[in-house]
Formats: structure tokens, C-alpha cells, sequence
């Protein structure tokens, strides 16, 4: 088997005085993709905001290339930059063109020289069709590509490890496909560890390897692909699967 | 000229502070000082006590009315008057050729002039020391038209009330104040440190009640008021009673009271 | 009713209290902006105790007349020994009230800045002063046109209240002029139109500033 | 001085006179605020319809409020009102009705502000049950406005309370002037008087002012949820 | 065939100067469901906006019930009581309760009595089983719980014909289903006359009778649903329903 990239043990998250999450315990390999399936308000964005310091959590350890993560803030910033995050809501930069929201981090956080990083930002919108759009301001931009420049925008620091929380839920149902084609460009071409939270199911079964289902803050199954969505182990998961079909 | 019509414009037609119309409502009306010790004040019971507030009440008394205060700062007694706000000023009015324009004024029934008040250590006799510096007056009054019109190398710190101009002085904002001579001498003899350099600036001249121009009624019945006050003495008991115990034993009543 | 021979010739008067308006409202605006940004940019950073010591400065100046501080500062302080000029006076009567209102103009735009574009900076890596200097700031500041353009307004109004402190800003020049020549009709109206000739100007240029701003930096 | 400063804030009846300015302060406050909501609230929805000379009279009638200061607004009121007009009021009625045309102007914005923020679902969902108008303004709009309108309101209601200050200057028996006849009064026997007496007045308009506002704040926070 | 409901002859509709539906025509019989499809920014909520008078047309007639509709203000108001309409946004008053929220058109509106209208409410809330929630407020409700209410506040006035508007779009997929039920069963049990607007082919293929197909402000189809689905006429219809899968 790979290389294991990312282990979470017993982690614990609390909200005030309420549990979110109950001792999480799971890793993913290098190359791995990983759905992270379950009802709404399960914990499943806790839980990847967990993995890159967005949330603290409150007991638990993260091993990233079988290293403890000390959780300071200094770790943490380290952390991010091998970890990559796309998130629900169109989250560039509103006072900063498509070019500027890619090549901040580069130059800002990893000391890259301007002229090498304007080189990544324009090969990897290419990448994604969306070259022609450097100098355009984000909303200017449709909700389809301004994910998918999202995406580029976590790719330019070359991460090790991407994570996808819902990335298409505020899409128009036109745009959605976009941006999940790219995403699985992203395993199949590169490689790229990545764990997903998603709510749609066929994309899922055609992209993961593994799925962890989460209820009420618990991992009820973690699963490989193929055996989750033809035979679920648990009553809940094959509940869960029939309510998203219609 | 024509620079004598916003005064008068409105009035007239339905007098309302004719005689007949006081007598009717029941009150009169008057514009005072509150911060005008001893003529028109509030004192520590927060009673209006004063010369002016004597001269006031008595005149109510004698038209048979009850008698309603307003408060009025010096640059406000013309608009109180010409917006009917009250029927007669009763405020330390001095006769001017420019007021005379705009109100009518009854018979004098004070004399004044100005005069400049300074601290004893820098006193100031004379008003060519005034030349390039800072003296502080209240808007609206004769001191204030006195330098504006006659010493405009003065330059004058122009404030809305006597208690705001007095505080001013103190914290020497200005190197003199000038105001009316009268209470300028009361003023010194509560602030010993301070002394009425200058009794007279300009020419000497009278304080009198004043209407709204035009309201002949009242104007009248205020002249014979005046004339019968005089020859009663009050004006001295007045004084006797409201301003000497205030001013400095250099003031004779003869200063500040027109007897005939 | 109206005398045009009185208008022209209060005039000279009136640009004298006109320059004085502008040039202490425009100290007074520059003060309270400098402070308001300080104070902000303090509560922003949650300097400890500072901060407590900044919001308590605020509550005090924004629950209080400008007209009784000018009155303190004027009147009050010579007695524990401590004048200032008048202008001075005004300066730091309007820094200080201004400061606050300026302040919670800034603030207001700094916390509107979504919590995704915060967490985005995060994701990539960002410090927090590299957030603040990259995302928080330049957002928030368009955030805050707004709210500091109507503070603009507000302050140059307040100096209305300068007279009596004996400033000679417009409107205690117009109501010397009412209590030497007794002309109030001539003399408030021109005190209107002098108001509207600072006043309208600026808030069309702040308005279109506002847009530029939101248009230009800034707005999904 | 060989006695506390303080003293001068009691002796004879100073305090009880400070607290009854204190008291006109503030009912010249709340009538003016109480007109001055109900009228703002009618030029508010006016100003939502779609009548275009309606709604650049209304605009016109703020912008005047917004330009002219306070201070001026007052000395408009009370000069020129009752020569040009012929309506004569006492300094107090004068305060109030020009506080009140005021905080009517700037409440008609906040109305009007309120209820174009209201979501346009909210309206048209109205409209799709068959109401009129008048019943959406009545059962939906307001309502809905009102929660989002308060702690502006509230805002509102502190800055009439400390303009209130400026009505000294039209010859009102306010807190301010009270307190300069209590100054000039003690000036012999309490030569800090000055001090203590703006002091007091300074703490007078900030407890007032300073529980609305703290109400003010809670309220828009919890609007922001 | 059933008595035809409603017509649209020719409608129009610009907003400033651009055209945004063109010759639109299209009936509807009694009893019928029509699926209204089409690509994001083509018109359907424009068009369906127009029949219920929210949005005004510029030129063109519409037709309820065999009679000419005459657009004032009086005649909208009169109208909107035989059509219901369900937006996609959950569209409860916020500041009544959920009572208050279906009761207020039968009073207000067609005055009847109280207790008329609370029966009325009661019985319809139990049918989509919220029977629980009569005090309310919709804040403390789910989604998919305001939508429901939503659809019972139109029902409650009787009408003739209903209109949804992409009424699941905003919901979390699991409450999707319970509201596409409701629909299903409207026009199951009541034989409810109704035009849907909906990004859920699934849905569109099981319950319409018909689709309407828009492209840019213009029927492209007006096709049996069972046509459309497997065989759709033109080629842009066939590519949307491609682009609609993953
Ligand atoms: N800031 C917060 N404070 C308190 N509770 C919170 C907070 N954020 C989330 N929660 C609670 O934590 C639980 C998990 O929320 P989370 O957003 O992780 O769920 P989710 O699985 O991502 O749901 P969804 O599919 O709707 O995105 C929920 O019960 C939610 O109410
Ligand atoms: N108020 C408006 N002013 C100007 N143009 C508008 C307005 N509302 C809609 N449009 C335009 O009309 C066209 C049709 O919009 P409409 O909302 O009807 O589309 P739709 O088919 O319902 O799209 P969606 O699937 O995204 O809801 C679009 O091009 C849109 O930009
Ligand atoms: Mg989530
Ligand atoms: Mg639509």
C-alpha cells in the first residue's frame, strides 16, 4: 500500500458545551480519495476544517507524513500550505483579481518570485480553460468558474493533500459539472490525495476510493467505494443513499 | 432708508401686544437677562431677582397682569421682539441710533456707557493699550458695535452669554472685557482681583424698555409707566435695594440712575 | 423682504466664516480619522487592555453633547489649569468626538469582512497580519465608505456648534451679524446657503467616491 | 477652595433645578421623538411608492434636514417662523416641532431603508396570496421593518437627546442653561463651580444616552443573525 | 381532452431594452402538469412570474378560464387566488407564524372567517405532516419544513392552478424528496392543474405531462413528457438533459 500522508486519531471537537465530533479515527494514503459522506449537519465540515487548522479541535492528534502536528499557530500556517481548501461558498478574493488571488500565497506565504508564480497561476488556468480571465475581478465571473479558479488558487502551492467541502452545492446545476470534471482530472492525471464532501452521489461512487460516512459527529462506516454504494455495512448509510435518489 | 422694513413689517394690523391684547391675555411678556447680576439674574434659590426684574414685575403689577419671563441672550432681544416672542425687553437695552431702527424704545430709565474691566496686575486705563490685542465683549451689545465701529485694530472674542464672556475672562482669554459700565462695577466688586479700568468709552448713554416697533399702545402706557415711577422715587428705592449693595463705593447712585 | 444691499455686504464677513468652517472642519475630520483608524485598528488586534480603554473612550464620546465637551474644554479645564485656544478647543472636540464615530465606522467595515474570506486566507497559508494587510484591510476600508462619508457630513455640521466658544465660524458669524444689525432673515439664509454650498458639493463627490470605491476594489 | 468642589452641586436647591432641566431635556426629547416616528414612518412608505413627485418632494424635504445643522435649524424655527408665517410658539413647542420635522426626516429613511431591505420574496409572496397593497404594508412589510429598523432607531433617539443640548441657545430652561445660571450664581463661593456643574451635566447626558446605546448594539447584533 | 385552464398567446418581455421571452404561447388544461425546462438565465422564472402578474409583460394576452385577462392592479389581485405560487427562496412571512402565515390570505383576502380559515390550515398541515407546528415561527424550521408550509399557504386559498418555481433548489438534499412528494401526491390525489419548474430530471420525467422546453426566451419545445425524456426533439434539448448528469 502507499505511503500514508494524513492520520487523524481520537479526535474530539466540542462546541461550547456540545460534542460536534466523537473520536474520529481515520488516514488516507498518498493518491487516495476519500468521500466524506452523511446527513447534513453531521460534522462533516467540522471535521475537514479540523484537518487544516480552521477549527480547533479539542483532544485528538493529526500526523501529517507520520510527523505529530504540534497545533500552533506557526505549525499550522506551515500545515496549509501542503494542504489545499476549496470550500462551499465562492470564497476569492473580492478585492483582487482572478491573478492576484492565485499568486498571493506563492509570493506572500512562500516567498516566490513574482515572475515565477504569474508562470504557475497562467499554466494551471489553462489548465482549467479559464486563461483569458487574469485580469478579471471575481465577480465578474460565473459561480462555475470562480470555483474552479478556487481550485487553482489552492493547486498554485502545490499541496500534497486537497480538501473539498461541498465545493458545488451553490452551483447552478449547469456549472456543476465543470468543476467536478477537473477535480477528477486532478486524481486521475495527478495523482492528488484528496478528501471530498459531496452530495452527489454519482459523482462520488465514479471518483472515491474509500468512503468514511459520519453520523452525528460519529464514523459509521469507512468503507471502500465500490462496497459502500452497492451493499452499505450500516441500516443508516443505505437510508442515507435512498433519501438522495429520487 | 429702506433698511428699517423687516422690523416693522409684520406689526400693527392685529397688535398682539397691544395694551388691550396684554390686558386680555393676562400676562406680559418679558425679555430678560439670566446671567446678568444685579440687573437680571437667577439667584442661589433659583429666583429671578434684579433691577431690570423689579422695574419688570412692578410694571405687571400696575398693568394688572401676571408676568412671564423669557430668557434672552443680548443678540437675541431685537428677534425676540419682532417675532412676538415677547411684549416688551426689559434687557439692559441700550438706546442706539441702529436699535432705534428696528424697536421703539419708552423713556431711558438708565444711564450707561462703556466701560472695560481687566485683572488689577494688568490693568488697563486706556484704550489705546487695547491696540493689537484681544478683548472680549457678548455679541449684540454697544460695547461690541463700539469696537467694531470705532477701533478695529481691536480684536474682539464675541461670545452669546455674560456667563460665558466673564468665564472667559477669567481664564484670560482676552486681556479686558467690555461691557456696559454699570455692571461692570458690580461685576469687579465680587472679582477684587479685578478692576473697571476704563469707566467710559464713547459717549454716555441711557438704558430703556423697548417694544416692537410700531406698537404704539404699549409704548405709550411704558412712557407715563415711567414718568409716574419716576416721580414715585422707585427708581432710587430700586437701586437701593438691587444694585447698590453690588457695586464698589465709587459708584453714586447719580452714575446710574437718570433722575429728572 | 429680502435686502440684497445687506447681503452684499455681509459677504466679505461670510467667506471669513466660511474659510474658518472649512479649515477646522477639515483639521477636525483629518484628527478624527487618524484617531478613529488607531482605535480600530487597536480593537482589531484585541490589544489587551487597550482595547478595554479604547471602547471606553468610545461609549463616552458617543453618549455625550459636543456642545458640554467644548463647554469642559473651554470653560472647565482653565480651572484645573489646563487652556487651551479656542481653536485649539475645537480641534480636539471634534478629533475627540469624531475619533469614536470614525472609529466604529472602521470597525464596523473590518468585522463585515466575511468569515469565508477570512477562512480562505487561512487555507492558504496566510499569517494574520498578511490577512489583515491583504484582505481584511483593503475590504473593510470599502466596507466603511459608507458610514464614514455620512461621519464627513455629521462633523462639518458640528462645527455649527463653535460659537460658543466664540470661534468665528459661519454661523457665529451670522448670528453676530443678527445681533449687530438685526437682519436675521437675510443673514439665516445666507448661513443656509453657505451650509449648502459645502454640503452638497461633498456628499455628491463622496457618493460617487462610495460607488468608485465599491465598484472599483470591491462587491460580488 | 476650602471645600470639596462637589458642594456647590447641593447647596440650596441647585441639584433639584439641575435635575428639572434635566427633565425638560427630556420630554421635549421623547414628544419630538414621538411625533416625529409616527410622521417619519407615513413619509417612509411614501417614499417605497412609486410616485416620482411624491418621493422627490420627500427627498428634498431629508436632504434640507440633512444639510442644514441643528443649530441653525432652530434659530430658522424660531425667528423666522413666526414673522414670515405668523405661527408664534413658545421656545419649548418650537424645540419640539423642530426636532420632531427632523427626527421625521431622518426616520423616513430609515423606514424606507428597512423596508426595501425587506426580501423581495417576502413582497411578492404577498402579492401572490392576493393582498393588497395596503394589507402587504400593514401584516408583512412593517413588521418586518420595524425589527430591522430598531436599533437605528434607537441611534436615533440618542442624538436627539444630546442636540437637546442646543437648546440653550433658543432660550429653553434645559439642563445647560440651569446649569450656567447655577455657575454664575456661585461664582463667589465656589470659584470651580464651573467644573463640577458641566461635570455632572456631562455624566446627566451620558446616563441617559449611554443604556440606549448599549441596547441599541445588542439589538443589531442580534439582528445580524 | 380536458377543459383548458389557462393560454398564453404571444407574450412578450423586456426589461429595459433587452428581450427576455419572445411570442411565448402555451396552454394548459385542467388536471395537466407541465414541466417547465431550460438552462439557467432562459426565462422560466420570468415567464411563470408573468402569469401571475409579479412580473408585467410587455406585449401579449393570457387567457384563465376561457376569458381574456384585462392587467390591472384589481384583476392581478382577483387572479392570484386561483393561481398559487411557490418560490424557490422559503418565502414564509418571518415575522408571523406558521398559523398566521396560511390563515392570512383566506381572511384578509377572501374574508373568510377565522375559524373557517384555521380549519382549513389544520387539515392541510396534517396532509404534509406539520400538524405540530401551528405556533411556529418559520425560523425554527428546516428548509425543507418551510417549504411544505409554503406550498400549504397557496393551497389554502383553493386555487386552480399552481406554480413552482425551483421550489427544492435551495434545499439540503436529504429534504428534497419529502417536498417532490407533496407535489406528486397534489396532482395524484387532487388531479391539481400545475407548471413546475425544476432542475430535477428525475422528478420532470415522473410527474409532467408535458415540457415546455426554453432557450433564451424561446420555446424551443413543447413536447409530451414521455417524448422529451427519450427522445427529445431538438439537439440543444438533448444536450441540456446530457449536461444535467454526471
Ligand atoms: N460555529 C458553530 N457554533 C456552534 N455549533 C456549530 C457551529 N458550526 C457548526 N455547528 C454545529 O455543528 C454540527 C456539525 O456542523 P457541520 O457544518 O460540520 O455539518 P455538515 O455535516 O457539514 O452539514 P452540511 O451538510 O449542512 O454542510 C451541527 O450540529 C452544527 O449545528
Ligand atoms: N430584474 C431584472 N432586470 C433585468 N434583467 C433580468 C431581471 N430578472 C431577470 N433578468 C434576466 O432575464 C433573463 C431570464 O431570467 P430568469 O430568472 O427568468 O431565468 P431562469 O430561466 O429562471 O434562470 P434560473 O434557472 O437561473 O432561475 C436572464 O438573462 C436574466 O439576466
Ligand atoms: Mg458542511
Ligand atoms: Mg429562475
Amino acid at each position: 500500500m502507499a505511503k500514508e500522508i494524513l492520520r487523524v486519531e481520537k479526535l474530539n471537537k466540542f462546541y461550547a458545551k456540545q460534542q460536534i465530533l466523537y473520536d474520529v479515527d481515520f488516514s488516507i494514503a498518498q493518491g487516495e480519495v476519500l468521500a466524506l459522506l452523511g446527513p447534513s449537519g453531521s460534522g462533516k465540515s467540522t471535521l475537514i476544517r479540523c484537518l487544516n487548522g480552521l477549527e480547533e479541535f479539542s483532544t485528538g492528534d493529526l500526523f501529517f507524513d507520520g510527523q505529530k502536528m504540534v497545533p500552533t499557530e506557526k505549525n499550522w500556517q506551515q500545515i496549509r500550505q501542503k494542504i489545499g481548501m476549496v470550500f462551499q461558498s465562492y470564497d476569492l478574493f473580492s478585492n483582487l483579481t482572478v491573478l492576484e488571488n492565485i499568486v498571493l500565497g506563492p509570493i506572500k506565504v512562500q516567498k516566490k518570485s513574482r515572475s515565477q508564480a504569474v508562470q504557475i497561476a497562467t499554466r494551471l488556468l489553462k489548465r482549467v480553460g479559464l486563461a483569458d480571465y487574469l485580469q478579471t475581478y471575481p465577480r465578474q465571473l460565473s459561480g462555475g468558474q470562480k470555483q474552479r479558479i478556487a481550485i487553482v488558487r489552492a493547486l498554485a502551492l502545490h499541496p500534497e493533500v486537497m480538501l473539498f467541502d461541498e465545493v458545488t452545492a451553490s452551483l447552478d446545476p449547469e456549472m456543476v459539472r465543470g468543476v467536478l470534471e477537473i477535480i477528477k482530472e486532478l486524481s486521475e492525471k495527478d495523482n492528488m490525495t484528496m478528501i471530498i464532501v459531496t452530495h452527489e452521489m454519482n459523482f462520488a461512487e465514479q471518483i472515491a476510493d474509500r468512503v468514511l460516512f459520519l453520523e452525528d459527529g460519529h464514523i459509521l462506516e469507512n468503507t471502500p467505494s465500490k462496497q459502500f454504494f452497492v451493499n452499505s455495512q450500516t441500516e443508516r448509510a443505505r437510508e442515507f443513499l435512498e433519501s438522495m435518489k429520487f | 432708508g429702506s433698511s428699517s422694513k423687516s422690523g416693522s413689517a409684520a406689526s400693527n394690523s392685529n397688535n398682539s401686544s397691544s395694551v388691550a391684547a396684554i390686558k386680555k391675555r393676562g400676562t406680559i411678556k418679558v425679555a430678560v437677562f439670566g446671567d446678568l447680576k444685579p440687573y437680571g439674574w437667577v439667584n442661589k434659590d433659583g429666583k429671578r431677582v434684579g433691577y431690570d426684574i423689579t422695574l419688570a414685575r412692578r410694571i405687571a403689577k400696575d398693568l394688572g397682569v401676571k408676568i412671564k419671563f423669557v430668557q434672552v441672550n443680548a443678540d437675541s432681544r431685537v428677534d425676540a421682539l419682532s417675532s412676538n416672542k415677547v411684549d416688551l425687553v426689559l434687557a439692559n437695552f441700550t438706546v442706539t441710533s441702529e436699535r432705534k431702527q428696528v424697536v421703539d424704545f419708552a423713556k431711558a430709565y438708565m444711564k450707561v456707557s462703556v466701560g472695560v474691566v481687566s485683572p488689577k496686575n494688568a490693568l488697563i486705563t486706556n484704550a489705546e493699550q487695547l491696540k493689537n490685542k484681544t478683548v472680549i465683549v457678548s455679541k449684540g451689545t454697544t460695547a461690541e458695535t463700539y469696537f467694531t465701529e470705532n477701533q478695529k485694530s481691536v480684536s474682539l472674542l464675541k461670545f452669546d452669554s455674560k456667563t460665558q464672556q466673564f468665564n472667559a475672562l477669567k481664564n484670560k482669554r482676552g486681556v479686558a472685557l467690555a461691557d456696559d459700565n454699570t455692571y461692570l462695577y458690580a461685576w469687579a466688586k465680587a472679582h477684587p482681583t479685578y478692576q473697571v479700568g476704563i469707566k467710559q468709552l464713547g459717549d454716555s448713554s441711557s438704558i430703556a424698555p423697548a417694544v416692537k416697533k410700531g406698537n404704539k399702545s404699549l409704548l405709550n402706557w411704558t412712557n407715563k409707566e415711567i414718568s409716574k415711577l419716576d416721580k414715585q422715587g422707585f427708581f432710587e428705592k430700586a437701586y437701593n435695594n438691587d444694585l447698590k449693595p453690588y457695586f464698589s463705593s465709587d459708584v453714586k447712585a447719580s452714575d446710574v440712575i437718570i433722575e429728572k | 423682504m429680502m435686502d440684497t444691499n445687506i447681503i452684499q455686504a455681509a459677504i466679505p464677513k461670510f467667506i471669513e466664516g466660511f474659510k474658518v468652517t472649512i479649515w477646522l472642519s477639515l483639521i477636525g475630520i483629518i484628527g478624527a480619522l487618524i484617531v478613529g483608524l488607531i482605535c480600530s485598528l487597536l480593537q482589531y488586534f484585541k490589544v489587551p487592555i487597550v482595547s478595554k480603554i479604547i471602547s471606553a473612550y468610545i461609549e463616552l464620546s458617543r453618549n455625550t453633547p459636543l456642545l458640554i465637551q467644548l463647554f469642559f474644554l473651554y470653560y472647565a479645564f482653565p480651572v484645573i489649569g489646563l487652556k487651551l485656544s479656542a481653536t485649539f478647543c475645537g480641534f480636539i472636540g471634534l478629533t475627540f468626538l469624531g475619533g469614536s464615530y470614525m472609529s466604529e465606522a472602521f470597525s464596523g467595515g473590518f468585522n463585515g469582512v466575511s468569515n469565508t474570506q477570512i477562512d480562505a486566507g487561512k487555507a492558504i497559508g496566510m499569517s494574520r497580519r498578511q490577512l489583515a494587510r491583504y484582505v481584511v484591510f483593503p475590504q473593510g476600508l470599502s466596507l466603511s465608505m459608507p458610514a464614514l462619508s455620512a461621519n464627513i457630513i455629521f462633523l462639518i455640521k458640528e462645527t455649527s456648534i463653535f460659537s460658543v466658544i466664540a470661534i468665528p465660524e459661519l454661523t457665529n458669524t451670522a448670528l453676530d451679524l443678527i445681533g449687530i444689525y438685526y437682519r436675521s432673515n437675510e443673514y439665516l439664509l445666507m448661513l443656509v446657503i453657505a451650509y449648502a454650498i459645502i454640503l452638497i458639493p461633498l456628499s455628491i463627490v463622496l457618493t460617487i467616491l462610495e460607488r468608485r470605491v465599491r465598484y472599483g476594489s470591491f462587491g460580488n | 477652595m476650602d471645600h470639596l468642589g462637589t458642594s456647590v452641586l447641593f447647596a440650596g436647591n441647585n441639584f433639584s433645578r439641575l435635575l428639572g432641566g434635566l427633565w425638560t431635556t427630556i420630554w421635549i426629547a421623547l414628544l419630538a421623538l414621538l411625533i416625529g416616528l409616527i410622521l417619519g414612518t407615513f413619509l417612509g412608505m411614501m417614499r417605497t411608492f412609486k410616485n416620482r413627485p411624491v418621493r422627490l418632494i420627500l427627498r428634498l424635504y431629508l436632504e434640507f434636514f440633512r444639510i442644514v445643522p441643528t443649530v441653525v435649524l432652530l434659530f430658522l424655527a424660531y425667528y423666522i417662523l413666526p414673522r414670515q408665517l405668523n405661527i408664534n410658539l413658545p421656545a419649548e413647542q418650537v424645540a419640539v416641532l423642530t426636532f420632531a420635522l427632523w427626527v421625521a426626516a431622518e426616520f423616513s429613511d430609515i423606514v424606507r431603508g428597512a423596508l426595501i431591505s425587506v426580501p423581495k420574496h417576502q413582497r411578492e409572496s404577498g402579492l401572490a396570496i392576493g393582498l393588497t397593497h395596503w394589507q402587504l404594508f400593514r401584516y408583512v412589510l412593517l413588521p418586518q421593518a420595524l425589527t430591522l429598523e430598531l436599533p437605528a432607531t434607537i441611534n436615533l433617539a440618542t442624538r436627539v437627546v444630546k442636540t437637546t443640548s442646543l437648546l440653550m441657545l433658543i432660550s429653553v430652561m434645559d439642563v445647560i442653561n440651569i446649569g450656567q445660571q447655577i455657575i454664575e450664581a456661585n461664582g463667589q463661593s465656589h470659584p470651580n463651580g464651573i467644573f463640577w456643574v458641566y461635570g455632572l451635566i456631562f455624566f446627566f447626558y451620558f446616563i441617559v444616552d449611554y443604556p440606549l446605546s448599549l441596547l441599541a448594539k445588542k439589538l443589531n447584533a442580534a439582528n445580524q443573525h
